[in-house]
């Protein structure tokens, strides 16, 4: 098995890993982490792509090289977003969790909410 | 030569990461940092070896922007664990 | 199997274990400490992909610069409350995840076994141009050439994101300047790292957009360098956070996508077409154009690290 | 001469992986933090400090032994520096860690 094979095979682990953390924890900011841990996932399977298309005497194809970096700049616009979201959701509401479960059944709640 | 230069670098990589175990058992977040700090420099160091064995250009560039920015995530950590140090005297019962 | 195989595999592995981690780690601070790790380790993949202009890019803005945003907003939500305590999700929720995740990934894992061999590549088309672009490296020529307009857009959607940041800012916050980034007393070894690796990391950042004209390099992995240096001048308490109506901070911000789109309307009167670029003189205006987007990455980043205003504006 | 430089070469790869493995083992088996960072420093600097001077024979330009050395320079002042920025950390917890 090739090195960019493995790495797609990789790719699509982190999909996996990064897709069940964001359902499962109700914590904002470990919801970014794992949405960020898809995005590298997708750029891994990009990034095998652009490691098969080698020819012309280039090692890799440059087109999906290229959107792999400005991917990445644009994931971390969205985390800088989402994390200015959550700040004032909390500040407005003392909600520390994106739960569909109201916050009172927590005690921990209560504290966080002052 | 360029199988032993491989063979370092993956030798200190899993050595590296082997410390990476830290991160995981702790206890206190400086131990954590400690273990990525010396993840970053043992990745420079496996990149100058695998970028003297095989044949991929500009890697010493990858390594030196490594190297300028393991200080930062030092930095970062320092400074985000001294700003809730506050409510950690307190809430910090590890 | 050779020793560089065996290499590929444990890194591969290495690299699934820390994603593991970041999911799974109890506390917040553990699992950004994991994902910065991640990013280092997904960088030295890169390389092996044979990719160092995005390897450069992900240890600069994946790992370094989103690590630094998730430290720092985990310190503002926890100095309110304990953000960690959660209550665990239901089993049924977490085995449905579970389920809908090995389906996600055995269908992405089944798609990369049965990719076309050999792969369709654009690449001896970006050979063929290269030449009268005057660069060297293809991946840049991409950038500010071929696809020029995806990465202009691209501009304007980090400057779209600094005004969703700015945007969530209270009323009465309006024109001040963000909260500032570092504690009140810096210690004595930050103002010393502040001094000596500035100076260097400005360097390196300028070098690194230089050489990416025709090694790896370029305007974002300079301008993410530049970033992270004034971020650390800004955790020194050296300089704060610029005020988000301070008229050099906006002209910074668009310098980039201005630049950019000035060039390729002008491009309509001088080579016949929108982005185009007239013979001969390729390579000065990319350069032109990828010096001011260094500096709008360089200013970007850190103001979406700093936040929306949460001071009220001088009078 | 080229295979004594290379011996020059292995035996301080060689060197520099042994502190690399050292500080994980400190790492990973020291008591308590301030120890650990100790472990910690001595990879650093010598660990990577051996590996640059085992590479130096082998590259072929100015520029890139200059960039290697560069590396070091800067692996050496930022782990200084956040050597001590934890240390301090430290103290302020107690250092009971």
């Amino acid at each position: 098995m090739s090195a960019a094979t493995l790495a797609g095979l990789v790719g699509s682990a982190l999909v996996g890993l990064g897709l069940y953390g964001l359902i499962v924890d109700p914590q904002p900011l470990r919801k970014i982490l794992a949405f960020n841990l898809i995005g590298s996932g997708v750029f891994l399977v990009f990034g095998i792509v652009a490691r098969r298309g080698a020819a012309a005497g280039f090692p890799f194809d440059p087109v999906p090289q290229a959107m792999v970096i400005t991917g990445i700049v644009v994931a971390f616009a969205a985390s800088a977003l989402a994390v200015a979201l959550i700040l004032r959701l909390h500040e407005e509401t003392g909600q520390v969790l994106l739960d569909a479960e109201p916050p009172a059944e927590r005690p921990n709640e209560q504290e966080a909410g002052k | 030569m360029n199988e032993f230069l491989l063979l370092a670098a993956g030798f200190i990589i899993l050595t590296v990461a082997a410390g990476l175990f830290r991160v995981l058992r702790g206890p206190g977040d400086a131990d954590r940092m400690m273990a990525v700090q010396l993840l970053g420099t043992g990745g420079i160091a496996s990149l100058l070896l695998i970028a003297s064995a095989t044949t991929v250009s500009g890697v010493d560039d990858v390594a030196l922007g490594l190297a300028l920015l393991a200080a930062f995530a030092s930095v970062a950590f320092v400074n985000g664990d001294a700003t809730d140090d506050g409510q950690a005297q307190e809430g910090n019962g590890k | 199997m050779s020793v560089l195989q065996a290499l590929d595999i444990g890194l591969a592995l290495l690299v699934l274990a820390v994603a593991v981690w970041t999911i799974a780690a109890a506390e917040i601070f553990g699992a950004v400490v994991a994902y910065v790790a991640y990013g280092l380790l997904l960088s030295i993949v890169w390389v092996r992909l044979f990719a160092p202009d995005v390897a450069l890019t992900e240890a600069a803005i994946g790992s370094g610069v989103t690590g630094i945003l998730l430290v720092t907003s985990g310190a503002r939500l926890n100095s309110a409350g304990k953000a960690s305590a959660a209550a665990p999700p239901r089993l049924s929720l977490r085995l449905s995840a579970a389920a809908l995740a090995i389906v996600a990934a055995a269908a992405l894992a089944g798609v990369i076994l049965t990719l076309p061999d050999p792969g369709p590549t654009l690449a001896p088309e970006a050979r063929r141009e290269l030449a009268a672009t005057g660069l060297g490296n293809p991946v840049t020529a991409v950038l500010i050439a071929y696809r020029s307009f995806d990465t202009m857009l691209e501009k304007i959607v980090l400057l779209l994101a600094v005004v969703g940041v700015w945007s969530v800012a209270p009323d009465r916050f309006w024109g001040g300047a963000p909260a500032p980034l570092g504690r009140a007393n810096p210690q004595g070894a930050l103002v010393l790292l502040e001094q000596t690796l500035v100076p260097l990391g400005i360097l390196v950042g300028v070098h690194t957009f230089w050489v990416g004209a025709d090694e790896p390099g370029g305007a974002f992995q300079g301008g993410a360098i530049l970033a992270a240096m004034w971020m650390i001048v800004m955790i020194a308490r050296v300089s704060e956070p610029p005020s988000v109506n301070s008229r050099w901070l906006r002209l910074a911000l668009i310098a980039g996508p201005g630049v950019f789109l000035v060039a390729g309307v002008a491009g309509l009167g001088m080579a016949g077409n929108f982005f185009a670029y007239p013979d001969g003189f390729a390579k000065p205006i990319i350069l032109f154009i990828e010096a001011f987007m260094l500096l709008t990455i360089a200013a970007t980043l850190p103001v979406l690290v700093a936040g929306p205003p949460r001071r009220s504006p001088k009078p | 001469m080229s295979v004594a430089l290379d011996l020059f070469s292995i035996v301080a790869i060689v060197a520099g992986a042994f502190f690399f493995f050292a500080g994980s083992v400190g790492l990973l088996r020291f008591p308590d933090s301030l120890t650990r960072l100790h472990a910690l420093s001595k990879a650093d600097n010598l660990g990577l400090g051996l590996i640059v001077l085992g590479l130096l024979p082998r590259v072929e330009s100015l520029l890139g032994a200059l960039k290697l050395l560069a590396i070091w320079a800067l692996v050496l002042l930022s782990g200084a520096a956040s050597a001590q920025l934890i240390g301090r950390a430290l103290r302020r917890r107690g250092g009971d860690e």
